[in-house]
């Protein structure tokens, strides 16, 4: 049975091309990257780090300084929130985030709230925006050292406006952090209009591999380093860089088409609209302005009906999809995003996550959708609840 | 096999026996709750005389472990009378599955509380209880335990959401905190009578919003 | 002109099994590695890594639960300091160390001093070795949280008595942190018989990939998590697990054969016979007894030439080595490990070290010898010193 | 290109011109240590009526980027008169050699320094110097800043090891706080005479050591 796998937000499958750079990349040059005073072997190393360096840089109009690599987007985040913190130790001490960012800043900001720290978690409505004027108050000009507010929501797709959240920071001085790990490439972004400090990318997102990531850094930006050892990364995190999977990193930013955008947002158009029309009872989970979120985003809950099962009667006809519920989740707690915007407990249970790549296809459309409504139909004759709550 | 389930579970899932109501059910108990994310129905038709359980279903909102071990306990209830039914363990239908993942048992437990909770509300409103205990105050709040509000996921008492009981003459009043328009004031106001009603000596149950 | 790699130390060239375990990973196993509750392809990203991780357990003789894998062998040193100083923080506040650990080491042991730690940094003697009765008496059973010694040597290969200071960390009941980065699989490791808490592995030293690398915990050792994001690898490293690169990691020690380890020992010691006969002037620098020394490991000074300009010369002949000098650093500081042995700025900074792996061969050691040979004398020829210093 | 250095620079230091030492040398400096990595000698042979450079040599305990430049600036000075040589800068030779990486500066500012330091040596012991200095105490401490212990990387005047200094009739006594059988008791020694002994004024230098 082939797979049809549509947890694409999770991780995408890799771009042919990235794989071929890297293995390539292993087989030969598998030296550490060096100083530039080192062995030819050392140097190359280093060449294809900065190259890459530079790819990222480009991308987001930044300057190559601005870019450190790290082991991917959660060590990223880690290093925006707890390198700000120590940089401002003493001085600062009040963060703002929202109730729905990945667990990597989520719980990073419930670390340093347990160690002295002050944390706003900013409220989002029921479509998962954040309330600019609640920011806007929230942000403290003597105490606020960080404001992070992800680019767009890894489960219902919400992108935020980050165009609007810089300038607010901006006018206020204060840092501001964009966790763009799933966004980007998808949604362009330049750093410097943008009114962004700190970014977050992670690799495996945008059909690249694992264990690569970077967080912009805009230069003066009052950072210390979390990672120990030596001076990499213009001393901003120690260890050696994992080139092969940077160098497939830029790679895949480098064999980003827009067209597959499109592709995707249109793969995800043609399966909300063949599961409105089939299925009875289903709400759209995140904006119902599609333009407002991830191209390859849908979320949605079917009423009277539990995740974990409509997961596993799709995972029997060979697809892959999440759901918010507990039963499925590593916690047992229903998706904490989907409780923020306000549903209930039961919303969040029913609550199915469909992503898409580029390596999905039309003929994907209906056995997916056709399938769902099979294995709905089936748990609602079973299920105890006969209306919707 | 990357899938956690046993192929018993799974046959069991995918084609769960005895899933579905029975319309005039000689006793119905519910556990769980969707706010929990598990949730089971189970329907009894008991004969008077024999006492063995003539029919039985089960409607699940739940996970596989949770459906798999509803339709195996019903399996093995069904025809047997209430007193061996009441033997039934979730061990047994553990054993019988092929064992399930530790984090599931919860769910499983689940589906086996309904069995026997349906069976004490048969008991309860067919005059088998042995000493029957008076209603009391006590006993309703700890019912009402097992009453979930779906935007918390919090139970009735924890949630602090019941103002106070009174019983009077066989009728129970339970005085809710919550509003008549609340979101989910029908739900909780239904689940609370299933709870209370089955017990012996209650005729009638009513719940009060705080308007 | 092909490469003579000796820098083997810092990075071995990788096995092909292990590249191409991780190829096809990358390309069919794109899933992020998920709760047993999820989708086949997530399952069966876990159930790799899951593998992986008893692969790692049972060669050091460790249970499955108490392996965590990391981005590299940094992290884990990271987590093994800064983790145990959480876990004790208001209870014990005195770390003990050595003067040559690695950096990731050397820096977490200086960032945590600088956080209200007490550090005591053990002296080694001239050949690398710490003293057992300092260890001994340098630690205090109710202040001390950690001992941290690192199994060999990354610059003068030495191999500590790791076996005699596990007894007496463990006879004071205080943790024992090795970095086995370096010596493992090479000399083998058994947690339990060597009173071990705490241990450090990284892939890319054992001929496999860049990005993976684990931290073996002793059940019930108390430490706590620096990498937030999620209950990941028993809630002690949020993020999404390199799984391609883990798979690579194990497969490597799958691959492992200790007749590599004699190999490489014979290539290092017909070297030094060699270089040793035909050069003047020339000092080991770490163990004289080749037993006490890892096994690809030569380090020696060649009075009166500078070490850049050695390994500069060397690399024009293809030959890939580093040097202690400051000026082949990216610090322009001498080696702190060839300082700490308490040689001379001058014997750093002609020091140069030969790492071997099994992918050298014999036919290359009569090149280095010789091409080592001239490039000394041309460089005596034009130095300024005439005698050693 | 992986390597940071020109192939000018590679050129130099793979042949370096004008390596070696001058026997019968009218001058001699000595600039940096190898403590510091890095030490250039340079030996001068001058036309005393010309005042051209007739010879001159090189000795490099040192990087590419120190090699390199003292082999640029020899050739350059070389046929030169000092007060033309004198003008040599490092930016001349950085630029000859194609430019060389940032961070190596500092090592062909020590060859530059070596034939400027040499010049001065031979102007000072050769009677050029217009309206020269007496010897202070002063200029000979600062003289032996470049003075360097092997062992620690610091001079001699940082790591605090010159007890005094004493001038009589042209005769310098450095009282040193090193012990006579001290690891570098000699080396350090030969330096000091070194820095001391080209100062027009000076006849002799004596060191002692703190036995």
């Amino acid at each position: 049975m082939k797979t049809i796998y549509l947890d694409n937000a999770a991780s995408t499958k890799m771009d042919d091309a990235a794989i071929e750079v890297m293995t390539n990349f292993m087989r030969n040059d598998y030296a550490v990257a060096s100083s530039q005073f080192s062995h030819r072997p050392g140097i190359l190393v280093k060449d294809a780090l900065e190259n890459s360096r530079l790819t990222v840089a480009k991308a987001i109009g930044a300057k190559e300084d601005e870019i450190v690599f790290t082991s991917g987007g959660t060590e990223a985040n880690n290093l925006a929130l707890f390198g700000t913190a120590k940089a401002f130790a003493g001085k600062r001490n009040h963060l703002i985030t929202t109730k729905i960012e990945h667990v990597s800043v989520k719980d990073s900001a419930a670390e340093l709230s347990g160690n002295g720290i002050k944390v706003t978690y900013l409220d989002v409505n029921n479509e998962g925006f954040i309330d600019l004027d609640q920011l806007n108050d929230a942000i403290d000009d003597d105490k606020t050292f960080l404001v992070s507010v992800q680019f767009a929501n890894q489960e219902v797709g919400t992108v935020q406006n980050v165009a609007e959240i810089g300038k607010i920071c901006r006018s206020h001085n204060v840092l501001f952090h964009t966790d763009s790990a799933l966004s980007f490439p998808s949604i362009p972004l330049d750093v410097r209009k943008l009114n962004i400090d700190l970014a977050t990318f992670s690799a495996h997102k945008m059909y690249g591999p694992k264990g690569a990531g970077a967080l912009y850094i805009r230069n003066k930006t009052p950072i210390k380093k979390i990672m120990m050892g030596g001076f990499n990364e213009f001393n901003l995190r120690g260890g050696t860089e994992n080139v092969p999977a940077i160098v497939g990193f830029a790679e895949s930013i480098r064999r980003f088409d827009k067209k597959d955008v499109e592709k995707v947002q249109d793969l995800r158009n043609k399966l909300w609209t063949s599961i409105n029309k089939s299925i009875e009872d289903v709400h759209i989970n995140g904006p119902a302005d599609f333009s407002k979120r991830l191209a390859g985003n849908l979320n949605c809950s079917f009423d009277r009906v539990e995740g974990e099962s409509i997961v596993l009667h799709l995972d029997m006809n060979g697809i892959a999809v999440i759901t918010g519920s507990a039963c499925f989740s590593r916690s047992l707690e229903p998706s904490y995003v989907m409780m923020s915007l306000g549903f209930s407990h039961e919303r969040a249970h029913s609550s199915v996550r469909y992503s898409f790549s580029k390596f999905n296809n039309e003929d994907e459309i209906e056995p997916v959708s056709e399938a769902t409504k099979k294995v709905i139909e089936r748990l609602r004759q079973i299920s105890p609840v006969k209306k919707a709550i | 096999m990357p899938i956690p389930y046993s192929n018993k579970v799974i046959d069991h899932f995918l084609k769960p026996h005895n899933s579905g109501s029975i319309k005039d059910a000689d006793a119905v108990a519910t556990e769980g709750s969707p706010a929990c994310g598990d949730m089971v129905k189970l329907y009894l038709k008991v004969d008077k005389k024999t006492k063995k359980i003539d029919d039985i279903k089960f409607e699940s909102y739940g996970c596989a472990s949770n459906i798999a071990t509803a339709s195996i306990i019903t399996d093995i209830a069904k025809g047997k009378t209430i007193e061996e039914a009441k033997k039934v363990t979730w061990k047994a239908a553990d054993e019988l599955l092929g064992g399930l993942p530790p984090v599931k048992i919860h769910c499983a437990v689940l589906a086996v509380d309904s069995l026997h909770a349906a069976i004490e509300n048969y008991e309860q409103s067919h005059g088998l209880v042995k000493n029957p205990k008076t209603t009391t105050k006590e006993i309703v709040l700890s019912r009402l335990k097992h009453v979930i509000n779906p935007l918390t996921g919090f139970n009735v008492i924890k949630a602090d959401l019941i103002n106070d009981v009174v019983i009077n003459n066989g009728i129970v009043t339970v005085y809710t905190k919550l509003a008549g328009d609340h979101q989910f004031a029908a739900n909780i106001k239904e689940e609370i009578i299933e709870r209370i009603e089955p017990l012996w000596d209650v005729k009638k149950v009513e719940v009060k919003f705080d308007d």
